[in-house]
């Protein structure tokens, strides 16, 4: 056991050493002519008002843009939820509905 | 670049992350490990709320909140005393 | 935990989460929050309910059955919403251009089909979240 | 409005099974129904999926793309139907029809009540859903919601065998999988931070010309990208779940799991490499390389984890393993005809696999035997399974006329041109020891005494589910044209050849 | 030319999330606990949220919800990404716990190397 | 066409008909197997007549995203009258054997199948098709060799088809290669890789060695053979001495002549070498099967070394050796079957497998051990068999290709083929005559004899009158130089 969780740590360690080298090359936090503020933001900020009515981008984005994604978030939910059913209501419980 | 008020308090705020994350690894009562998570979960929306996103900041709240909920539950129920070894985690 | 100021507490304090939750919910594309920490707040407030006066008062309230039904028909909800589009000539999950219209920005009544969806899952989040709690607290009995 | 219909079909052919799966739990008390629809839905998704097809080779193979919400493609969610998705559509399709008919009325034994039953059908056209949805898809955040969906779903599938060993083995498999969709999530995250798109497209167009200064960036999101995917798909050294949670799982949980859940993981990490980082980074990046020795290393330690096992659902879960392998390895090979045989393959082993475990699940419960050793003489008493089973093994080892030979045949192809003759090598031996931990289950059933026992084979529609399977797979190995085309068009537009 | 370490600092969110990401795993693959790997899953999770985030924020840019500041607003996307995450998130945890209380039913214990104890010493028997 | 088509059918469709009937009814089974054995036996005498007076015939079917061709040519229509003719034997020999053992259905049905894909192998006018038969032949032999059902028979097996499919894995890889590299696989008079340069194309002969070289028993890859020898007498008297080893031995002789072509295999660094392992495979396997005290597996070392014959006139190049070969793929099979048959025989009515305690069986089953002389001789290459000419060819076909080692080679074996056999006869027919001992099989001596003196008969008439067969022989060498 002992051993395996040193090269648990090992691993880890090496990895997150690679990350800290990807960190510094990702463009600067915080900045504002980021890769991330490209057209695809503007637009959602620009033209959120007037394609979906609402002034929350973020929910112009999660509720219209992005909608078909917020529908799988849904699906996610409503699948935990059959799952959990499913994994802790007993085998036999016959003529039991819920 | 120079860092602003806000980010001071981001960092002062990340160290309670970092130590209520390692504090995770140590803590051998759940139920304290799971108070640990919610304050941590806490700590992360307020970070997100200094990061301009009140929206996830309530909802990571809420969420948080409903987590620690359902894992304090659990962890209740697989603490009734079954052969005898109440006190094991 | 049967504290009688507790629960007392509880019912007042209940009654003002129930309505921010619904708050949060429907004022989900106007202002920070949106349907889904609104729904868990509404579940929240239930789930303080069942906790405190105990489990089966609270399925008298909202018994499991009519947690499924919310549950499913919510989700389907969602994808009704979806068809809007289709049948009106506009793509899937269109909004604008399926000619819905848009309303005043700033009001509840904005945003055309996004507060319908939002609210639509706002409801089926906290039934989903009741019934996952439920299921935890009795679900193998 | 006939054109209407088609223009949507995209996006219904995902919509269907979820739409269906949403009130299935209402029905729990009319099961009959219940059944009936899910059967209804497969046998719709195959129309649709078939005349997507069908329109796919009208166009000359030229993609069909669908905006979700009417949003242009880097703000919107664009999906597409291009003959790679189509071709895991078809496979879908073909797969799920027979599952569902081996459902009917089938799962009292291993899953439970009425209410159980009901939510493992839900799971079950959910996970549909999701893989459909994975095929279709062109959104880097998109793969990774479906990619949750498939995962809940399948964990859900495997929870629902009432066997205590059925929770720890969902257990294992879920931590592994958000583990592993944990690392999805942080290298669609580099990537968005990298390129600021979702759209792969876009991405791979904005990747192009950003990855020079950020090698190490592109370096941890392959990385990460291969390793998440890689435990959901159970690549060689990250397929410790698999084996537990494949075989716990009821039979058709088993079947869909090992025949199309991993695959739709396969296929999602096949658009992310080839559409996002592209051959040119692949290559670059010595991403191929890893590739064919995760492939290689999954079909030698795959194959003979399997000649060891002795419980016959354990050794066809390994062999998921080793066959995992073929298609990796096809995948390394970077050029057409290796990822087109590779995709074949894909397809093969989606039919073949299910009809092993369904035709294990259904002489497991004849039976009462789990053991290989103790399944003497079942050839005899319960032929028609066994002769489905007999048909899929061979197609598994690459007899010429099933479906696994032409697989092979391109693998074979694509390893030889990519000069990669120790590939070959071990598909070749692998199709060997694929014989050497099938055969004997096939010599015992048949040419052992046949105890006294009244075993007999499944009621009429598990044996429609058998016939139509064996007769997919026979099918597929004498026409696999409009398939391979499929591949080799697929192939094609992943390599960006035109 | 900035160094390293400057850009490390620079970046400092990510790093923060990165660091936060990898104790979250190293908590799921050393902790025997079911729930303590649960929790590791979530820390793993939310570092993963926090990256994006970052990604999207502008340092003195604005709620991205229409006002009347002149401030740039903030990247809405990885706000709606994120809120996609935490569903997901707590669907897994509501799932885990549910198995966690079936595992604790059959085996009367969260512990991963009891069970796997105690599921090899029923097999032998 | 119709023939062929009914040649390779009539198995088929007496399989079929056989694991109908139900297992009690032994009369009508046996009229089904003769009757698809006899209908086998006429359409492939018709076709390779026709193939010999020079019809093309040829079936061509695009399955499977590749070309399958059927396409007899003068060598195919060779093995096709070698196998049809020896499986109708074989056939009467397992109606006495045979009878009133246990899983007969099975035995039948296999035996029956396994006779449409050798003729399969025989027609194959492509490699793809080859494989196919080449992969099929595998696994429907694999139900015979364990038909004993016994452990050791199962181990058997499952050597059998390791060792078979890692060869069909070999010739999958050499096929998809030469695929690769011309786009087409199908025999015709041009060979398939005439024009190839390369270093590659050694590896590539290399692999095809290999491939068929496992059903061919070439020494490295023989150890199947011995083993699969549990099986049932009249399997391994055809099987395994004669029909699977063939389709090996035949598929080699495909590579060497239609798919490399002697010009570019006298330009093969890997073809020099070929000989020599031929040479190499005959004398180790003929001194092991010196050393055998079973007789069965006497006869299967035997077989090793008998099969490199062929090889060796084969890898000669050259028009002589080719003809040597030719002739003894003819002659071989004929006295090999008989000494199975004999051996059989002996086991049945004796119990005896072991030669060192058959003393005295040859006055107990004169016939027997009459027709087993006469085999024995042919082995050593005397005279008056017909393996004195085919060993003549081999010998001026070795030294024609400028190696005259490999004539020493030739005569060497022919002299340890003496020892192996000769005093086996002579022992047999010393000391005290043990009596004939009725073992409770129901197996009938007289369905059993007449096939066994009939093919020792053939074989000295071919012996006496070679001019029988050397047209077919000049037919098959003449379509190659």
């Amino acid at each position: 056991m002992k051993i395996r969780h040193i090269f648990v740590a090992v691993v880890v360690l090496l990895a997150l050493f690679g990350m800290l080298l990807m960190v510094a090359e990702l463009p600067p936090y915080g900045s504002a002519d980021n890769p991330g503020q490209n057209m695809v933001a503007q637009r959602y900020i620009n033209d959120a008002l007037e394609d979906t009515g609402v002034p929350n981008m973020v929910t112009a984005v999660v509720l219209d843009y992005r909608a078909y994604d917020t529908m799988f978030e849904t699906i996610v939910l409503f699948t935990a939820a059959l799952a959990v059913v499913v994994a802790l209501k007993p085998a036999e419980e016959e003529g039991d509905d819920a | 670049m120079q860092f602003v008020a806000v980010d001071y308090w981001i960092m002062a705020l990340s160290l309670i992350l970092m130590g209520a994350s390692l504090a995770l690894f140590f803590i051998k009562d759940l139920i304290h490990a799971v108070i640990v998570y919610g304050a941590y979960s806490v700590t992360m929306a307020v970070i997100w709320l200094l990061m301009n996103t009140p929206d996830l900041a309530i909802t990571e709240a809420a969420a948080g909140i409903c987590t620690t909920v359902m894992m304090m539950v659990a962890i209740y129920r697989t603490r009734r005393p079954k052969k005898g070894n109440k006190d094991e985690n | 935990m049967r504290d009688f100021i507790l629960k007392r507490m509880i019912a007042v304090i209940l009654a003002f989460i129930f309505v921010y939750g619904f708050y949060v919910i429907l004022h989900g594309h106007i202002s920070p929050g949106g349907s889904f920490a609104g729904g868990i707040i509404v579940s929240l407030s239930f789930i303080a309910f069942a906790t405190v006066y105990g489990i089966d008062k609270g399925k008298e309230k909202l018994p499991e059955k009519f947690l499924v039904w919310v549950e499913s028909y919510g989700t389907l909800w969602y994808g009704l919403m979806g068809l809007v589009g289709i049948c009106k000539g506009a793509p899937f999950l269109a909004n604008k251009l399926a000619g819905i219209d848009l309303g005043v920005p700033g009001t509840l009544s904005s945003g055309g089909l996004i507060g319908l969806i939002g609210f639509g899952v706002g409801i089926r989040v906290a039934s989903t979240m009741i019934t996952l709690f439920y299921t935890l607290m009795e679900g193998d009995a | 409005m006939m054109t209407s219909w088609t223009t949507h079909l995209p996006v219904f052919v995902v919509i269907l099974p979820l739409f269906v799966g949403f009130i299935l739990p209402t029905l729990a008390r009319r099961l009959r129904l219940v059944e009936n629809l899910v059967i209804a839905v497969e046998v719709i998704s195959f129309v649709m999926a078939a005349a997507l097809a069908v329109l796919l080779f009208k166009q000359n193979g030229s993609p069909i793309p669908y905006a979700m919400g009417g949003w242009p493609a880097p703000w919107g969610i664009r999906i597409i139907a291009d003959n790679l998705g189509v071709l895991f559509l078809l496979v879908i399709a073909i797969v799920g029809l027979p599952i569902a008919l081996y459902t009917k009325g089938n799962l009292r034994e291993e899953v439970g009540g009425r209410s159980r039953t009901a939510r493992f059908y839900a799971l079950y056209l959910l996970l549909m859903g999701a893989l459909a949805g994975m095929a279709v898809t062109n959104d880097l955040f998109n793969v990774f919601v479906l990619v949750e969906v498939a995962t809940l779903s399948a964990c859900g599938l495997v929870s629902a065998h009432r066997n205590p060993r059925a929770a720890e083995a969902a257990f294992n498999y879920l931590i592994l999988a958000t583990l592993g969709s944990g690392l999805v999530m942080g290298s669609i995250g580099f990537l968005y931070i990298t390129t600021g798109h979702l759209n792969m497209e876009f991405a791979a167009r904005e990747l192009a010309q950003v990855w020079q200064h950020s090698p190490h960036v592109v370096w941890m999101a392959a990385s990460f990208m291969l390793t998440g995917f890689g435990v959901k798909a159970a690549m060689f050294p990250l397929h410790v779940w698999l084996p537990d949670a494949h075989s716990m799982a009821p039979t058709p949980g088993s079947a869909v799991l090992s025949g199309l859940a991993v695959k739709g993981y396969l296929i999602c990490l096949l658009k992310i490499l080839y559409n996002v980082f592209g051959q040119t980074l692949m290559r670059h990046f010595t991403m191929h390389h890893v590739l064919t020795a995760a492939g290689i290393a999954a079909i030698l330690a795959g194959s003979i984890l399997a000649l060891r096992q002795d419980e016959l659902k354990r050794r066809l879960a390994y062999s998921t393993v080793a066959q995992v392998g073929y298609i990796i390895l096809g995948f390394g090979f970077v050029n057409q005809r290796g990822l087109a045989g590779s995709l074949f393959y894909l397809a093969s082993h989606a039919l073949i696999k299910s009809t092993l475990f369904l035709t294990a699940g259904a002489i497991i419960s004849a039976t009462g035997k789990t053991k290989v050793s103790e399944l003497a003489g079942v050839g005899r008493k319960m032929p028609l399974t066994m002769g489905a089973f007999t048909v899929a093994s061979l197609g598994l080892v690459g007899i010429p006329l099933f479906s696994g030979f032409v697989g092979k045949w391109h693998l074979l192809l694509g390893s030889f041109e990519s000069g990669n003759f120790a590939a070959a090598a071990v598909i070749l031996a692998g199709s060997v020891f694929c014989a050497a931990y099938l055969f004997p289950i096939l010599r015992n059933a048949y040419f052992q005494e046949t105890p006294g026992e009244n075993w007999q084979d499944p009621g009429m529609a598990q044996r429609a589910a058998f016939v139509l399977l064996s007769a997919a797979i026979i099918f597929f190995g004498i026409l696999p044209t409009p398939l391979l085309t499929l591949a080799q068009r697929a192939a094609a537009d992943l390599l960006f050849l035109q | 030319m900035t160094t390293f370490l400057e850009k490390l600092l620079i970046n400092y969110p990510y790093v923060i999330s990165v660091i936060l990401f990898f104790i979250g795993t190293l908590i799921i693959l050393t902790q025997s606990n079911l729930f303590k790997k649960l929790l590791g899953i979530n820390v793993m999770e939310t570092a993963t949220f926090l990256m994006f985030i970052a990604a999207g924020n502008i340092r003195g840019g604005a709620v991205p919800i229409l006002s009347d500041t002149n401030a740039p607003y903030i990247n809405p996307l990885p706000s709606a990404l994120m809120l996609t995450g935490i569903v997901v998130s707590i669907s897994v945890t509501a799932f885990a716990l549910a198995l966690i209380l079936r595992l604790y039913r059959e085996y009367g214990t969260v512990d991963a190397n009891e069970i796997a104890r105690l599921r090899n010493g029923g097999m032998e028997k | 066409m119709i023939n062929l088509i009914l040649a390779l059918l009539s198995g088929v469709v007496g399989a079929l008909l056989t694991a109908l009937i139900p297992a009690k009814n032994d009369r009508l089974r046996t009229t089904v197997v003769f009757a698809a054995l006899a209908s086998a036996l006429i359409f492939s005498w018709r076709t390779a007549l026709l193939v010999f007076a020079g019809a093309e015939l040829e079936l061509t079917f695009g399955l499977a995203g590749l070309t399958w061709r059927l396409a007899p040519d003068p060598l195919g229509a060779m093995f096709v009258l070698i196998a049809s003719t020896l499986w109708l034997v074989a056939g009467l020999y397992s109606a006495g054997y045979m009878a009133g053992k246990r899983n007969l259905k099975s035995y039948y049905s296999f035996f029956l199948l396994a006779n449409s894909i050798t003729l399969g192998v025989a027609c194959a006018g492509n490699l793809v098709a080859l494989y196919l038969f080449y992969e099929l032949l595998t696994l429907s032999t694999y139900p015979l060799v364990i038909h004993e059902r016994s452990a050791e028979a199962v181990k058997a097996g499952a050597k059998y088809i390791i060792y078979s499919l890692s060869g069909a894995g070999a010739l999958l890889a050499a096929i998809v290669i030469t695929h690769a590299l011309t786009g087409h696989s199908d025999f015709t008079s041009v060979p398939v890789l005439a024009g190839q340069t390369g270093k590659g194309l050694n590896w590539l002969l290399a692999l095809f060695i290999a491939g068929f070289g496992v059903k061919a028993a070439i020494m490295p890859l023989h150890r199947w053979l011995p083993e699969a020898m549990v099986a049932p007498t009249p399997i391994s008297a055809l099987l395994h001495a004669v029909a699977v080893v063939y389709s090996g031995v035949y598929g080699i002789i495909r590579v060497v002549y239609t798919v490399f072509g002697p010009e570019l295999m006298s330009s093969l660094t890997f073809a020099k070498a070929l000989p020599w392992i031929a040479s190499f495979t005959i004398l180790v396997g003929v001194m092991i099967a010196t050393r055998q005290d079973v007789l069965k597996k006497r006869l299967a070392y035997h077989t090793i070394s008998q099969l490199s014959y062929i090889l060796l006139g084969a890898f000669t190049l050259q028009p002589l050796g080719l003809s040597g070969a030719m002739l003894h793929m003819i002659s071989y099979s004929l006295l090999k079957v008989t000494l199975f048959f004999c051996a059989g025989i002996i086991a049945e009515q004796t119990g005896e497998t072991v030669v060192s305690r058959m003393g005295g069986v040859g006055w107990s089953l004169p016939k027997t051990m009459a027709a087993f002389g006469v085999a024995s001789l042919g082995m050593v290459g005397m005279l008056p068999l017909n393996t004195f000419w085919s060993k003549y060819y081999l010998m001026r076909g070795g030294v024609a290709s400028g190696s005259w080692p490999l004539a020493l080679v030739l005569i060497t074996s022919g002299i340890i083929n003496a020892v192996c056999f000769i005093p086996t006869v002579v022992a047999a027919f010393k000391g005290e005559s043990q009596g004939r001992v009725h073992l409770e099989s129901g197996s009938s001596v007289s369905l059993m004899l007449v096939p066994t003196v009939l093919l020792a008969g053939i074989s000295l008439l071919i012996g006496l009158w070679p001019g029988l067969v050397w047209d077919g022989v000049q037919a098959v060498v003449n379509s190659f130089f």
